[in-house]
């Protein structure tokens, strides 16, 4: 076990297993995805409150699931990279502050288009629009720190640092920013998703976070193997491989 | 160890009362912010004293922010940050004592303003104890956690701007503690249970700052 | 503070990589108490980041570094037998001389008396200018600053990174006298210089990082 | 049609635009560098 992660650690082994797993990650995705719009939009009942518009949290929750995950993953991934410097989770750090960027900003969107027929106003400062849109910013510091530092490793191990900073304050930033609403909103959170939700509309939502996982893991894989070729481009395997193909 | 810290303390503050007049800059900045709100909002003064708590507050994360670069920056020019990590004493305890030069540079002047502010934007005499407790617990916190992003930052140019997008963030739940709490004192209620989130904010960032501002100089350094 | 005990520092197999560019690689040496090594090359071949690595300071991209034996990574001790002197000197500006080097010697937790400090004032020649703020000085006297704070940390090895720049011709007769009298003292020496510097063949060994 | 399923269909057109494009720009970027390495290696 711990051989085969060292193996893994190495940048053209990497290369070649991850290759191997992208036509499978593509297929699922795009199953799972279909499966679940589908089953979210077509075949699930309409919410007897919200209307229509409820359908929207079978994108908003998995990409702010996602939100959080990915940080913590780039956070597992900077703390790896910090200890043992192995040249893959570096890269997993600065690939996913992007993608898990994306969800945020995902989260945020449709978590907007919801409140627009849900509460009647695009923004609220509700606990957790605030949080996300914290996360956001934290997500904009890694990406522009890594960005902004020359030598790619020292980059690398500077955005490691800061997530691994960020995701000690997460928990602080959420509950004081969960308290504070709580605080100036004390109504806000009756019409939030419904903690016991009927398994017919539950299991969409299942099978979308499913989805939104595997596709996360997908453009990893794929953003992490360009990263690679760019990184290694002076080494004899990378030119042998764009030799032959 | 102690007079290691008192060491590096004294050098710092040495260093810095030579250089007097970049001494009063931040504070400066601090009373011009605050100014600017009754100037732009209103100065009403039942609206100010609402709006207070978060006026000063935010003014003390902004003049936190502006103040911070200079914790290292002469260090990495001069080559000093080298000699952190050579010491016979371990690097941690050396950057507390540059963070705590720093702030009595920086973070009490501020301690002693705030009253003064608070006369400004109306806030009750009553609140004005808390207020200063808040800035006495708050403002260390801001330092410890600046410094972490003046050190990854240190030696970049356009640091200034990235500092803010880097540390900002960071700064919220400070900012939302602190002014709760002013909040709650001008209401006339108690305000110890905010003070004490605080307080173990202090705690957790004194312990683990040191550590990760230690690792990012070391990163920066290379 | 010094031992009796042979310290070794030894290099295998170093390889350093800024950016893209490969610096240098395949860096063999070995040199124990007593011992001095040149490190020669052109500009930009990677002295300075060759000192740095064996500071501790940076990592190598491959290779490996050890102490009597033991490897410098995470081995704590190792950075506290090291003055380093490199580009910028880690002499304070606002501060003057004389409380330099007293801040400096607290620091590195050895503790010698005023005179003592002053002796080693008086022998890079800044005895007059012992008050003096650090930043009004010539570069080369700032560069004796330095020099003398090396004097003051007694520590066993030496990293110096060109540290001949900016000083006149009888200074560096001095110095080299020093860096002569610290080998005999079972010291190490790792330096990098642009000018002719004048140590014992015997205890000296070159390296070259252009070829 | 309930006016809500605008709000729906806004949110899975912007989601859906993000995701494929985040793919697609990914693949592209991989075309970009083989292309440039490929340059460097004719050189």
């Amino acid at each position: 076990m711990w051989a085969w992660f060292h193996k893994l650690s190495s940048p053209k082994y990497y290369y070649e297993w991850a290759g191997k797993w992208l036509p499978w990650l593509a297929g699922i995705t795009v199953i799972l995805m279909v499966v679940g719009l589908y089953w979210g939009l077509v075949v699930a009942p309409t919410d007897y409150q919200q209307g229509e518009s409820y359908r929207i949290i079978y994108i908003h929750v998995p990409s702010a699931w996602m939100s959080m995950f990915v940080y913590v993953v780039m956070a597992v991934a900077g703390f790896v990279a910090l200890v043992w410097k192995t040249k893959i989770s570096e890269i997993v750090v600065s690939e996913c502050a992007v993608i898990g960027a994306m969800f945020t900003a995902l989260a945020l969107i449709t978590g907007m288009l919801w409140g627009k027929p849900t509460w009647g106003t695009y923004w609220t400062w509700d606990a957790r629009l605030t949080s996300e849109l914290i996360l956001l910013f934290l997500y904009f510091g890694v990406i522009a720190l890594y960005s902004s530092i020359e030598d790619k490793r020292v980059a690398a191990k500077a955005a490691s640092m800061l997530a691994v900073v960020g995701v000690v304050n997460i928990p602080i930033i959420h509950f004081s920013v969960t308290w504070w609403n709580s605080l100036h909103q004390p109504n806000m959170d009756i019409i939030s998703e419904n903690p016991s939700m009927d398994p017919s509309m539950l299991w969409p939502l299942l099978v979308m976070a499913t989805a939104f996982k595997i596709y996360f893991v997908w453009l990893l894989f794929i953003r992490i193997r360009n990263e690679i070729i760019s990184r290694e481009r002076t080494t004899n395997w990378v030119r042998k491989l764009i030799a032959e193909s | 160890m102690l007079s290691a810290l008192i060491t590096i303390i004294r050098r710092d503050l040495l260093v810095a009362f030579r250089r007097r007049s970049e001494l009063v800059n931040p504070i400066l900045f601090y009373v011009i912010v605050i100014t600017l709100f009754p100037l732009g909002v209103s100065p009403d003064h039942e609206f100010l004293s609402k709006l207070a708590p978060g006026v000063v507050w935010v003014a003390a994360l902004l003049a936190a922010l502006i103040s911070m670069e200079s914790i290292f920056r002469q260090d990495f020019d001069d080559g000093s940050v080298e000699q952190l990590f050579l010491s016979q004493h371990p690097p941690t305890l050396l950057i507390l004592g540059k963070v705590i030069a720093h702030w009595l540079i920086t973070g009490l002047p501020m301690l002693v303003i705030v009253p003064l502010m608070a006369l400004l934007l109306y806030i009750p005499e009553q609140a004005i104890p808390t207020l200063f407790l808040t800035v006495l617990i708050g403002t260390p916190i801001l330092s410890l956690i600046g410094a972490i992003g003046v050190a990854l930052t240190a030696g970049l140019r356009g640091g200034g701007v990235l500092l803010g997008l880097l540390v900002l963030p960071l700064y919220i739940p400070v900012l939302i503690f602190a002014s709760a709490a002013v909040s709650t004192a001008i209401e006339g209620l108690p305000s110890s249970g905010h003070l004490a989130m605080l307080g173990s904010g202090l705690i957790l960032a004194l312990i683990l700052a040191p550590l990760a501002i230690s690792a990012s100089l070391k990163i920066s350094m290379n | 503070m010094r031992t009796e005990e042979v310290s070794v520092l030894r290099a295998h197999d170093l390889k350093c990589v800024k950016g893209s560019t490969e610096l240098f690689s395949n860096i063999h040496f070995q040199i124990e108490s007593g011992e001095a090594l040149v490190v020669e090359g052109s500009n930009g071949s990677g002295k300075t980041s060759l000192l740095r690595i064996l500071c501790g300071f940076n990592y190598p991209a491959e290779g490996e570094i050890s102490w009597c034996g033991k490897t410098i990574d995470g081995h704590e001790d190792y950075q506290q037998q090291i003055s380093y002197i490199g580009h910028a000197s880690g002499v304070k500006l606002d501060l003057t001389v004389l409380e330099n080097l007293v801040f400096a010697q607290r620091l590195v937790g050895s503790d010698r008396d005023e005179t003592e400090i002053k002796d080693i004032i008086r022998s890079v020649g800044l005895f007059k200018q012992r008050n003096v703020l650090t930043r009004k000085l010539s570069a080369g006297q700032k560069r004796r600053v330095a020099l003398a704070r090396l004097q003051l940390e007694e520590r066993k090895l030496w990293v110096l990174d060109e540290p001949l720049t900016a000083l006149d011709k009888e200074f560096v007769t001095d110095f080299e006298n020093v860096l002569k009298k610290h080998l005999e003292d079972d010291g190490m020496l790792v330096v990098t210089t642009h000018r002719e510097l004048l140590l014992p063949d015997s205890l000296t060994k070159k390296i070259n990082l252009s070829a | 049609m309930d006016g809500k399923w605008m709000f729906v269909w806004g949110s899975y057109g912007v989601a859906f635009v993000a995701m494929v494009f985040s793919v697609v720009f990914a693949s592209r970027r991989k075309k970009k560098l083989a292309r440039e390495i490929e340059e460097s290696l004719e050189e």
